[in-house]
């Protein structure tokens, strides 16, 4: 059992020097280097980006009820598509979980005072917003009408939108994905408690350093293509054109080395949040803890071999092409054991049906199904078939919002008290989770049947055949809507009138509930003394 | 790491130029080629090694620095399986 | 000489200074922003690792026509410039030593040295690009590109890739530059000579990372001549 | 020569219902098929365990129900149970892949085909070339039971050509040649569509394939353009542009004679040996100096620019009927 030194004060009790209570002045937020209050910086921030993201999703779907292109210009259209793509992937899902939570918990898990690097953590948060601001000067500058993939020769050549503004915008928040990730990577490695070995690291911090690895080792590459981009639309410096001899399979190499540890980035923070809940409410220690850890690290380095199955019909060669495809189909075996890990920790516990719970069952499903179709992607023929189809739209939706998103919602109901010392409706939170689930299977569901009947992806307007599926999904849109707009509000509702949480109102193991809610400024009293494993529930 | 060892390391980078330089007059590209690379690799080495002290380091800073060469030949050697067998 | 031990302290110099207030100990900080400093310099050998990818694989696809490009890039004064950056990679080394001893004289010299012969460095390197703008080789912002050999358009592409990694190249330098320019300003300072020392080793790491990367732009496009 | 490109054409949908399974217009697309039916049928098992499992953990471990929970399971035994779901669960995935790959291999090993046909994506339509000239936008008429090559390459962006019907796709990308391969089993009307994001009117860039039987094709044919083939378009062209001033019929001091010359190996300047193909021959049209024949004067101007990629595939079929014997590709 892990001993701390102070004891937890008792609940209700707001002793004045919690890390909210120090002073809500713009100085004390816009230039703290508290980790806490960074977290509360990116929380917010990327709120804002979700809204744009999700505005632009619901526009799309209204769109795509009627076959005609009638709603909007094509123009218009392909710029809401890439807004969508954009502020989704760089802007929500790689920043959500590891600069929120991550940024929040990580010191508390492994029993630090703060960040190994304070003032660089808030230069992150600078720099994020440095690039946001680019990234809406090339929105109001009439937006990008690439796609978030800015294949060449399309994106230096051909497109007359905003490409280089976007790319400016993207390659500046890059720089705040690696800059938080050294950041995770020196505070896990110097600065643990005493007697926290990595074998008792919860896995919440093992996954987001092992985010945090693929962020240093991934983005880099991305920011010299952009910069590449860059300069072949603003100076003319063709590397790229097909008039000189450049590839524009080179390109793609380049984009998906980055871009498929990206996806990694995005979904592993969130397997640490649900591997956290489902131990916590089933009252069970993880199911193979050294099994999850070893899948961790085998997701991070295999995802760094599998990226040419973007590319198996763009002209690759076969062979690259099948040597792709036998990574990518070993990259779902350690999912797979993860997913079988998270199944067996319910045996033999005590489960209940907490809000957070239902977010971390309903990521069990949605990531199932999503892994399950990143096999069909996989397997050559049938990626011939469903390459660029409403199949693979499905296929990542299912894993980024059935998987990231869900498990990021999880983490948030499940941490909330600690970060606000506030409880939350949990009538309200359960119909949230809930309606979360059946508007996604709603959405994206018709979307696997759509890309095998023959849907391509980007399209304005469609065959008239495939009106019905187009409605269901966009009605499920609708529905998911919704799913978010309640937790925005009880849960800013719990800020002002939710009573106050005791320290531990989960009565979970973890650091982190050894401390106050809201925890100290310094998080600990003293550095506590870590002689346990982190889920030991059973005793 | 002391003064010896810096200017000994410094006439060895030097000595490594004007040898990559020296087998630039060489007639047969592929031996050529392999000096070129292999003095590279060695001056790369020895600033790694002795300028930014790898000697006296830790593990934990060795393996940073091999990762990232690792890395670039993993992007390199995967990118070449496809575009030489095109 | 002093191994350069940083705890070799001479009569006048004050009480160590206070690790930050996260931190344990003063080794913890160090082995922090050691650890820090070579990840980040990971991150910037992947930048360039992108780069040299892109290189490489277009090397291969166009061997003749690149290797024939190469010949027009000016190998003296590259050479000349790969002497200089080892020379301010000494320089830049001496300096930590001195400020390891302690001694506040040699280590402002060493870095005035190693600014110097970094700046020289990026004036050879403006001289080699006038060269090339002379000959009508730089294809930039629409300048001509006239190429006496055949296959000018993979001429061009080679002579972008160039313009790019020692443009980024450069960029570093002057980076490189600005930092030097800080620890002089802190040196001359000399409040914290511990601190300063611990300051030294890291900008030191970037100087010498800035070298791994020349040397390898070097071989890649000056030497591999047909 | 080619006259100025037709303004965007009307999008014609073949009228098929929706399918969520399209139709299946030739054998690959059925064994394309059996192998999605076998991947839903190993995930729908995997899921039926998983939801199986977890509603009745669920039900049987829910806090509420007050039974002795016994031990948890020992770290050995946990282990066990991982191997023992991961061996088998690889091993299938492996069995999976190998039967994805064969499919893979045998769409794009290029058998000899008997009929090729062109196909250039240009911003936002299809131009579709028959061996005896005949050109269509958007639709691609195919004989049935003939195995189909389809020569695929881009003027400006990547696009991507792709038949649900045949579950075939193959990207467009300026600057080099892709095929793709199918032979038509079933004769209707089927749908063809861009894959790849190409721009603006990305959505308008699909049309149809029609499969008919072979009588019915050499009737369309000969009812279609009445004009030369694109070999004898090539011919005309090879003259226009001057190539017949240096590659003369039977001489080869000044230029290699271009007879017989289609698939056969020549000896370059810098020692090496290559194939001639297609790709070579337009290299050497765009960039001639790079792959220099050897014991020539690298004295051939390049033509990139004067030549658009239909008139390029022309000379190609020109080169390729003097080369084997006259027989009309």
């Amino acid at each position: 059992m892990t001993s701390v030194a102070e004891s937890p004060t008792v609940a209700g009790e707001a002793c004045t020097d919690d890390y909210l209570s120090g002073g809500w002045s713009i100085r004390s937020w816009l230039l703290t280097v508290d980790h806490k209050r960074i977290a509360w910086l990116y929380a917010v921030s990327i709120t804002v980006f979700f809204f744009f993201g999700s505005a632009a999703a619901l526009l799309i779907r209204l769109e795509l009820i009627t076959p005609a292109g009638d709603l909007f210009s094509a123009e218009e259209y392909n710029r809401l598509f890439s807004l969508h793509g954009i502020v989704m992937v760089w802007f929500f899902l790689i920043p959500s979980i590891p600069a929120t939570l991550g940024n929040f918990l990580i010191p508390l898990m492994v029993g630090a005072r703060d960040m190994a690097f304070p003032k660089l953590n808030l230069l992150s948060w600078y720099i994020y917003s440095l690039g946001g601001l680019f990234t809406l000067a090339a929105v109001i500058a009439g937006g990008v009408d690439t796609g978030w993939t800015f294949y060449t020769p399309y994106s230096t050549l051909f497109s007359n939108s905003a490409v280089l503004a976007a790319a400016v915008g993207i390659f500046i928040v890059g720089f705040s994905s690696i800059l938080t990730g050294l950041n995770f990577v020196v505070t896990v490695h110097t600065m643990r408690a005493p007697g926290l070995t990595w074998m008792r690291l919860p896995l919440f911090v093992w996954a987001n350093y092992a985010t945090a690895l693929i962020m240093i080792l991934a983005t880099p590459v991305l920011a010299t293509l952009l910069l590449l981009v860059g300069l072949e639309r603003g100076l003319g410096i063709g590397i790229f054109d097909p008039a000189l001899g450049g590839d524009p399979l080179l390109f793609q190499h380049l984009f998906w080395f980055y871009s498929h540890p990206a996806v990694y980035i995005m979904i592993l923070p969130a397997m640490g949040v649900i591997s956290e809940i489902i131990s916590c409410f089933s009252r069970n220690p993880v199911f193979g803890y050294t099994g999850m850890v070893i899948s961790i690290m085998a997701i991070t380095l295999f995802g760094f071999v599998v990226w040419g199955h973007h590319m198996f019909v763009s002209g690759q060669s076969m062979y690259a092409g099948i040597l792709f495809s036998f990574f990518s189909f070993l990259v779902a075996v350690p999912s797979a054991i993860k997913t079988l890990n998270w199944t067996a920790t319910l045996f033999r516990g005590r489960i209940s049906f907490t809000a957070p719970m239902i977010y971390a069952l309903s990521f069990l499903e949605l990531f199932t199904v999503g892994g399950l179709t990143g096999i069909f992607l996989a397997a050559l023929a049938l990626d011939v078939h469903v390459h660029d189809s409403y199949f693979v739209t499905a296929h990542f939706h299912y894993i980024m919002v059935g998987g990231a998103v869900t498990a990021y919602m999880g983490g948030l109901h499940f941490w909330w008290p600690k970060l606000t010392g506030r409880m939350f409706s949990r009538a309200w939170a359960s119909t949230a989770a809930v309606a979360l689930l059946i508007g996604l299977n709603l959405t994206f569901y018709p979307q696997f049947l759509l890309g095998y009947a023959g849907m391509p992806r980007r399209y304005h307007s469609y065959p008239d055949d495939f009106a019905i599926l187009h409605v269901l999904s966009s009605l499920g849109a609708g529905v998911l809507a919704i799913g978010y707009l309640l937790p925005l509000i009880y849960l800013s509702w719990s800020l002002r009138r939710g009573e106050p949480a005791p320290p531990n109102p989960w009565d979970a193991r973890g650091l982190e509930w050894q401390t106050m809610s809201p925890p100290p400024v310094h998080n600990f009293k003293e550095t506590p003394v870590v002689t346990g494993g982190p889920y030991e529930y059973r005793e | 790491m002391n003064y010896r060892s810096a200017i000994l390391c410094w006439l060895a980078l030097l000595a490594l130029l004007a040898a990559t330089l020296a087998a630039a007059m060489l007639g047969n590209t592929a031996l050529r080629y392999t000096l070129h690379l292999s003095c590279a690799v060695a001056m790369a080495a020895l600033v790694m090694i002795v300028f930014m002290r790898l000697r006296s380091a830790g593990q934990m800073l060795r393996l940073v620095a091999v990762a990232g060469l690792l890395w670039i030949a993993l992007l390199i050697m995967l990118s070449m399986a496809d575009v030489l067998t095109r | 000489m002093s191994p350069g031990g940083p705890m070799n302290t001479e009569s006048n110099i004050p009480d160590p200074t206070p690790p930050a207030d996260h931190f344990d100990d003063i080794e913890q900080q160090q082995h922090a922003g050691l650890l820090g400093m070579w990840v980040f310099l990971l991150t910037e050998v992947l930048l360039f690792g992108g780069l040299l990818a892109a290189f490489v694989i277009c090397r291969l696809r166009y061997a003749d026509a690149f290797a024939g490009a190469a010949e027009h890039l000016d190998l003296v004064l590259a050479a000349v410039n790969t002497a200089l950056l080892f020379t301010s990679g000494l320089t830049m080394v001496l300096a930590e030593l001195a400020a390891g001893a302690r001694r506040r004289g040699p280590t402002i010299w060493w870095l005035l040295a190693t600014a110097a012969l970094g700046t020289a460095f990026l004036v050879l390197k403006g001289v080699e690009w006038y060269g090339e703008y002379k000959e009508q080789l730089m294809p930039v912002l629409g300048l001509p590109f006239v190429y006496p050999g055949e296959e000018p358009q993979l001429a061009e592409l080679f002579f972008n890739l160039y313009f790019v990694a020692t443009g980024l190249h450069a960029a570093h330098m002057l980076i490189g530059l600005g930092v030097l320019a800080v620890m002089l300003v802190l040196v001359r300072g000399w409040r914290r000579p511990d601190r300063l020392d611990r300051q030294l080793r890291i900008a030191g790491l970037y100087w010498a990372f800035i070298d791994v990367v020349w040397i390898f732009i070097f071989t890649c496009f000056y030497l591999l001549r047909a | 020569m080619s006259e100025p490109d037709p303004k965007p054409p009307a999008i014609e949908d073949p009228d098929l219902g929706l399918q969520l399974i399209p139709d299946q217009a030739s054998e690959y697309a059925a064994a394309v098929d059996y192998l999605y039916f076998a991947l839903l049928g190993v995930s729908g098992l995997l899921l039926a365990l998983l939801f199986g499992l977890v509603v009745v953990f669920a039900v049987r471990f829910w806090h509420g129900v007050r039974r002795e929970r016994g031990p948890g399971l020992a770290e050995s035994r946990e282990r066990r149970l991982e191997i023992g779901f991961v061996l088998p669960l690889t091993l299938s995935f492996l069995g999976l892949f190998y039967w994805a790959t064969e499919l893979y291999v045998d769409l794009y090993t290029p058998a000899d085909p008997d009929i090729t046909i062109d196909v250039v994506a240009k911003q936002w339509m299809w131009k579709v070339q028959h061996p005896d000239g005949t050109r269509e936008i958007n639709t691609l008429h195919v004989p049935q039971g003939e195995a189909v090559a389809l020569r695929i390459t881009s003027q400006d962006v990547i696009h991507s050509l792709w038949l649900p019907a045949f579950r075939l796709k193959r990207d467009a990308v300026p600057g080099m040649y892709t095929s793709a391969q199918f032979t038509p089993t079933q004769t209707g009307t089927f749908r063809l569509f861009c894959a790849e994001y190409c721009g603006t009117d990305h959505a308008r860039m699909r049309g149809k394939v029609v499969v008919l039987s072979r009588a019915d094709y050499q009737q369309w044919l000969a009812g279609g353009a009445a004009g030369a083939s694109r070999a004898q378009e090539g011919g005309q062209l090879f003259q226009r542009l001057g190539c017949s001033g240096c590659h003369k019929p039977g001489s080869s001091e000044l230029a290699p004679a271009l007879e017989g010359l289609m698939g056969s190996t020549t000896e370059l300047a810098d020692g090496s040996e290559v194939v001639v193909d297609e790709a070579y021959i337009r290299d050497s049209i765009i960039e001639p100096q790079k792959q220099l024949v050897a014991g020539y004067q690298p004295i051939m101007p390049s033509f990139s620019g004067q030549v658009s990629e239909e008139e390029i595939m022309q000379l190609i079929s020109y080169i390729q009927s003097l080369g084997n014997g006259g027989k009309n590709d």
